[in-house]
């Protein structure tokens, strides 16, 4: 494999039933990334990106289902692991931080527990004997320790909370971590500190980092590439300044002219058009009714992603 | 909140809907039938006779009188005289009412330790054999009436089969053990008397399972739901990914949230296991409270009904706030 | 150009009770507030969570009752209107709100949640009525045929837009936006911003524009005011605020913006957390978070200083 | 599935009992008493030669009546409190509801039995009896439903087009409640013809010789040992009717409860 070193996912391809018909979530997603490397997974509500997440995480429950594809980390297939040993590479080598971090919180244990928990089953020592790691978890995310480790979930705030989150993922020093949408829930002040925090504390543990976000401008600043998801599939990747300043698909296009920047004054268009109904995707490419420079063959053949320049790939007819 | 101040404040609601519940038994006995002398002694009783018993129910008087003295009588704990024993009301449910516990108790652990047990059973193996033969059991349960059951249990155990004793606490050459508790169980372990405590046990058995039953039933469907509604919470993801296994999964982070809500609803089966204890009661001829009330009730004996009632829904309402205080102590969000 | 809405020392304070028995505590929601929105303008109110933002909003359309303070619309005081004269005054000032899940009654069709307002102020006919509706569909870019759907058929682009038809089929003068576009994908938030542009120019509307999010004040608002746990920080013209910020808050707000395709940029994040809104800070509100809190500002609440006509600021520290 | 079938044939029943019934189910023929189950009575006879299957037939008209008075009553009842309590809040809510914690002090049961007899025993006292028991959970549900839907965006929405507390009560809340009330009345039916079942027995409810299923099974009980057929079939009938009710009801539950679907 050449196109990650840590991590290649090919062909991911998930499904859900339900009771209007099978939801077509993931149509073959292509994802990668190396040890230490930071790559933003962007797009809009329903394109794929937790559930891509969640796949890697082999989370993804009753009614959905993983039905075809690979996900290769660290050299194995996950979805070939047995559940023992898959959850020998959770906590461990792979951690997850939510969306909701209060909720992502055990109601009924006390925050030093749910840390300790964590590093206890990563270490395979007991409970009683991970507490003496708590406190310097707690501490590396800036809390003060000896208030915080006795609270239950819902004394905290929503920063906090996340905070708590990432000490918990990060004191098992995981070889990569996901993060799924983990500012959309707080304040852009809160917001702020919670990225600074994560980029210090990656840089310092080496961590690779998927940051799972619809926040095209977080996405930009935290990472190293960006990957774009529209219903279903990745359409285009490329190193984060190089998307945002040469964006090559049609709908990377659509959504960098949506986003409202301060200090630059510009005209927002929007992408005509709704989002497809997964149940019954359109043929073909899944943005071609939307796109104004689709043609015959973009309703009768899905794109494959493809290396356009070095690091840049996309997938759309018009570069074929 | 304070868990001491949250005690305190249903407490005091409770003692407020306590004044409540009097107003309501005080309407239902003595507002409501239009003319309740007439219902106990016939409608062609002479003259002197319907004065005599309105004179001894105190019906001659106001109404408002006659409140007046009910609430006295109330804070005094004087319940009145039961027409038909003649004895005061409140003698009577001290002689009645420690067979309700016995039995109520039983069947509670019963129901309590069945239910719980197969309600997480069937929430972790969702759609299994062992959840399918859970519902159908909990289902039937919830849907027979204890009556029915009752009577086919009697009926197979006791008259066909001769296995098991039929009516009442103890057998007809059984001595009772010396009075303590009123609980025959613990007594006969007290005074040592084994003979009577084999065969308390064994006269409680039908009736314990025919109570237990149906609120095993109900806790079992609850303890399900609950279960699989903890499951799908966020939290449960998280401890998944932490890659802890399914058994920790289960038994650590998901049972202790899905038993709160259990809790409360132990509390309303305990309601459920009184009432049911009326008709359990009827059947196996068991001396309890609840037959005491129903046979007051068919012959409208008045200060009977009234303490019964009361007392019932004294009791009731005791069982939910120590549920309700369990609960708060359980869950530490309600302790803010 | 006239002064549509005139706000002064307005005051909201939610009242909690713990129990029966335990003394109240007040939520300070918003807390003496002063400010004017000139007519034609779209007047931005920025902040984060529980900064009273929305609040303000329901307040000054009497959604929400004021505990005092008084709201000038149109040169009347509506503060303390009754409920039947308070209607006439409902008609012309009309509001958006955030959720557009939410915010359509589920089991009424777009006709009769369109409607509704209609049979409630105009005598009208069935036939008039539906040609209303007819109308305001088309100018919010849906079509006559969706007047019987139920929401539920909607994407949330489209149900904004129903929200949009049922505020201005009212024909208001006013209309308040409660974070319109931040329950939707920003694809869909850029057609609809640009749709409120375009019908504030055909309608001459005043809007009052909530929201936390700056880039889109920027793209929207010709004035701003800055909002932290129930006051007012800052106030000015758009160009006050974006190019002459002077309060820490609004200068540490808009540090916090990420910033798109230049890579990342050195910010100076105000540390700790929002403060609870029951149990506010002494002095001035912020000095908790702010780093320039001197000893004054613990003990002193700042004035509303005027920097240049129209530019207001609340800070010891801003001329 | 099932559950639908159940109540469809017991509606069913009920509607065409004169028809499928072979006997009459109230008067006596004594010389017939006590005939265990033949091909001329299906479920044998009673104590006073009557045909329990007749018996049992017309008893379906009499649970169906009272399903559907206990139904509407305490619905009505308990709708119109519980959405005046959740809307209004406040004061009237602190009142109404400290009223329904009264009748909730009450096993249920208990409290209906108490009813029943000093409203004088009966048919139609057991009806109102029952009802006077179910309206409060009616009140909770329709007063946490009013609650609910008087903070959503839409009823907002609604006040700021300029509607009145009783426009928006009776036109966006009241219907909003409506649903889940239907399904909870559903969801109570089984309880309901076990509580007037009960009341039946215990001989505090419907009347001898109305045929009312739990009436019947207590005529059975003094011959249970010799003739059990009199009990246990109207106590079958109650059994497969309440699990048919559950049944619906649970099914009715999966299809409301979006998280459950697969």
């Amino acid at each position: 494999m050449t196109r990650g070193s840590l991590v290649d996912i090919s062909k991911l391809r998930v499904i859900f039933h339900t009771y209007r018909g099978t939801i077509k979530a993931l149509n073959g997603v292509e994802l990668w990334l190396n040890e230490e490397e930071r790559l933003g997974v962007v797009g809009e509500t329903g394109c794929g990106k937790s559930v891509t997440a969640l796949s890697i995480m082999r989370l993804i429950e009753q009614p959905g289902e993983i039905i075809d594809g690979k996900i290769w980390f660290n050299g194995k297939d996950l979805l070939q692991l047995s559940e023992d040993e898959m959850d020998k590479v959770r906590g461990r080598q792979i951690s997850m931080i939510f969306q909701e971090p209060i909720a992502a919180l055990n109601p009924v244990f006390k925050v030093g527990f749910q840390i300790a928990e964590t590093i206890a089953h990563s270490q395979n020592i007991s409970i009683n004997d991970a507490y003496t790691q708590v406190r310097e978890a707690l501490e590396m995310v800036g809390l003060d320790w000896q208030r915080t480790i006795d609270l239950y979930a819902h004394e905290l705030s929503g920063g906090m909370a996340q905070r708590v989150m990432i000490a918990m993922a990060l004191a098992v020093r995981p070889k990569l971590l996901i993060a799924d949408e983990p500012t959309s829930a707080l304040d852009v002040t809160i917001q702020a500190q919670i990225l600074e925090l994560l980029d210090k504390l990656v840089s310092v543990g080496k961590n690779a980092v998927i940051l799972i976000t619809h926040d095209l401008g977080i996405a930009s600043e935290f990472c190293d590439r960006v990957a774009v998801m529209y219903a279903g599939n990745v359409i285009e990747v490329a190193p984060s300044q190089e998307i945002f300043n040469e964006p090559l698909h049609p709908y990377t296009k659509g959504l960098i002219d949506s986003i409202p920047v301060v200090g630059r004054a510009k005209e927002l268009t929007g992408i005509a058009g709704v989002v497809p109904d997964l149940v019954d995707p359109p043929s073909g490419c899944r943005f071609h009714p939307r796109c104004k420079h689709a043609f015959e063959r973009c309703n009768l053949e899905l794109p494959e992603l493809v290396q356009i320049k070095a690091n840049h790939y996309v997938a759309c007819h018009l570069y074929h | 909140m304070k868990l001491g101040s949250f005690i305190l404040r249903r407490l005091f609601l409770m003692l407020l809907v306590l004044f409540g519940v009097s107003v309501l038994v005080f309407v239902i006995a003595k507002v409501i039938p239009a003319d309740p002398v007439g219902a106990i002694l016939g409608g062609n009783a002479p003259i002197d006779l319907v004065e005599d018993m309105k004179r001894r129910l105190g019906l001659d008087r106001p109404l408002m009188n006659q409140f007046i003295d009910y609430m006295f009588g109330l804070v005094r704990g004087d319940l009145g005289t039961s027409l038909k024993s003649n004895r005061p009301v409140v003698q009577d449910i001290a002689n009645f009412f420690p067979a309700t516990l016995e039995l109520a108790i039983c069947a509670t652990l019963f129901s309590v330790v069945l239910g719980i047990f197969l309600g997480i059973l069937s929430a972790v193996y969702r759609n299994r054999f062992i959840d399918h033969f859970a519902r159908v059991f909990s289902i039937l349960g919830v849907s027979m009436p204890v009556f029915w059951t009752g009577l086919l249990l009697l009926l197979l155990f006791y008259f066909r089969l001769g296995w098991l004793p039929g009516t009442g606490r103890l057998g007809l050459f059984t001595t009772p053990p010396a009075k303590y508790t009123g609980l025959y169980l613990i007594d006969s372990l007290i005074s040592l008397n084994l003979e009577a405590f084999k065969d308390a046990l064994a006269h409680l058995v039908l009736p314990s399972l025919v109570l237990g039953y149906s609120a095993a039933a109900s806790i079992a469907r609850i303890t399900r739901s609950s279960m699989l509604d903890v499951l799908r919470q966020d939290f449960i993801r998280t401890a998944k990914a932490k890659g802890i296994g399914k058994r920790l999964v289960i038994y650590r982070h998901a049972l202790r949230n899905a038993l709160i809500p259990v809790i409360t609803i132990i509390g309303l089966t305990f309601g459920g296991l009184l009432e049911g204890a009326v008709l359990t009661e009827t059947i196996f001829g068991w001396p309890g409270l609840g037959r005491y009330i129903v046979n007051s009730l068919l012959l409208l004996d008045y200060p009977a009904i009234m303490g019964g009632t009361l007392f019932v829904a004294v009791i009731y309402s005791l069982v939910n706030l120590v549920v309700d205080i369990i609960y708060a102590a359980l869950d530490p969000r309600m302790r803010i | 150009m006239g002064i549509l809405i005139d706000v002064k020392n307005l005051k909201k304070y939610f009242e909690i009770r713990r129990s029966l028995l335990s003394k109240p505590t007040y939520v300070r929601a918003v807390e003496d507030v002063t400010f004017q929105i000139p007519e034609g303008s779209i007047y931005a109110i920025v902040g984060e969570s529980g900064s009273g933002k929305s609040t303000l909003g329901r307040t000054i359309l009497r959604l929400i009752e004021p505990t005092s303070g008084t709201i000038i619309y149109n040169g009347q005081e509506i503060t303390r209107l009754d409920n039947k004269r308070m209607i006439e005054y409902r008609r012309q000032m009309q509001i958006v709100q955030q959720d557009p899940y939410n915010s359509l009654h589920p089991r009424k069709l777009v006709k009769e949640i369109i409607g509704e307002g209609l049979k409630i102020h105009f005598k009208m006919r069935p036939d008039e009525i539906y040609l209303r509706i007819k109308e305001i569909l088309e100018m919010v870019g849906l079509r006559e045929e969706h007047m019987f759907r139920y929401p539920h058929e909607f994407s949330g682009g489209q149900r904004q837009r129903i929200a949009i038809a049922r505020a201005l089929v009212l024909r208001p003068k006013f209309l308040v936006l409660d974070e319109p576009t931040s329950a939707l994908d920003v694809s869909v938030q850029a057609r609809v911003l640009a749709l409120l542009k375009e019908l504030r120019e055909r309608f001459s509307l005043t809007y009052m524009f909530i929201t936390h999010n700056l880039a889109v004040v920027d793209y929207m608002a010709t004035q701003v005011a800055v909002m932290y746990l129930g006051k007012i920080m800052e106030l000015g013209s758009k160009d006050d605020i974006f190019q002459r910020a002077a309060h820490p808050y609004t200068l540490a707000l808009l540090d916090c913006v990420p910033s798109v395709g230049t890579g990342r940029k050195i910010r100076s994040v105000p540390r700790g957390e929002i403060p609870n809104p029951a149990k506010p800070p002494s002095g001035c509100v912020f000095h908790t978070r702010c780093p320039k809190a001197q000893k004054i500002c613990q003990e002193k609440e700042p004035e509303f200083y005027e920097l240049s006509p129209g530019h207001f600021c609340k800070c010891h520290f801003c001329k | 599935m099932i559950g639908t079938f159940i109540v469809i044939g017991f509606i069913l029943i009920a509607i065409f009992a004169p028809i499928l019934a072979p006997y009459d189910p109230i008067k006596p023929n004594l010389p017939q008493r006590l005939k265990p189950p033949s091909s001329q009575h299906l479920f044998g006879t009673d104590q006073f030669g009557r045909d329990i299957f007749s018996r049992v037939i017309h008893g379906a008209r009499i649970e169906v009546w009272i399903i559907f008075l206990v139904t509407v009553i305490s619905g009505t009842i308990g709708t119109a409190i519980g959405i005046t309590a959740g809307y209004f809040g406040g004061a009237v809510d602190e009142i109404l509801m400290r009223i329904t914690d009264i009748f909730l002090a009450f096993p249920r049961l208990i409290l209906a039995m108490a009813l029943s007899a000093m409203l004088g025993r009966g048919l139609t006292n057991a009806i109102l009896a029952i009802s006077l028991v179910e309206w409060t959970v009616v009140a909770r549900l329709a007063r946490a439903e009013a609650m609910k839907i008087k903070s959503q965006p839409y009823i907002e929405a609604v006040k700021a087009v300029g509607a009145s507390n009783l426009r928006i009560l009776l036109f966006h809340v009241l219907p909003m409640c409506l649903s889940p009330v239907l399904v909870q009345l559903t969801l109570r039916m089984g309880t309901i013809i076990l509580t007037a079942a009960g009341l039946g027995f215990l001989g505090l409810g419907a009347q001898p010789p109305t045929p009312e299923w739990g009436a019947i099974v207590s005529d059975g009980r003094s011959y249970l040992v010799q003739q059990w057929w009199i009990s246990t079939f109207p106590g079958l009938f109650i059994a497969v009717v309440v699990l048919g009710f559950n049944l619906l009801g649970d099914g009715i539950r999966d299809i409301l409860d979006p998280r459950l679907r697969r």
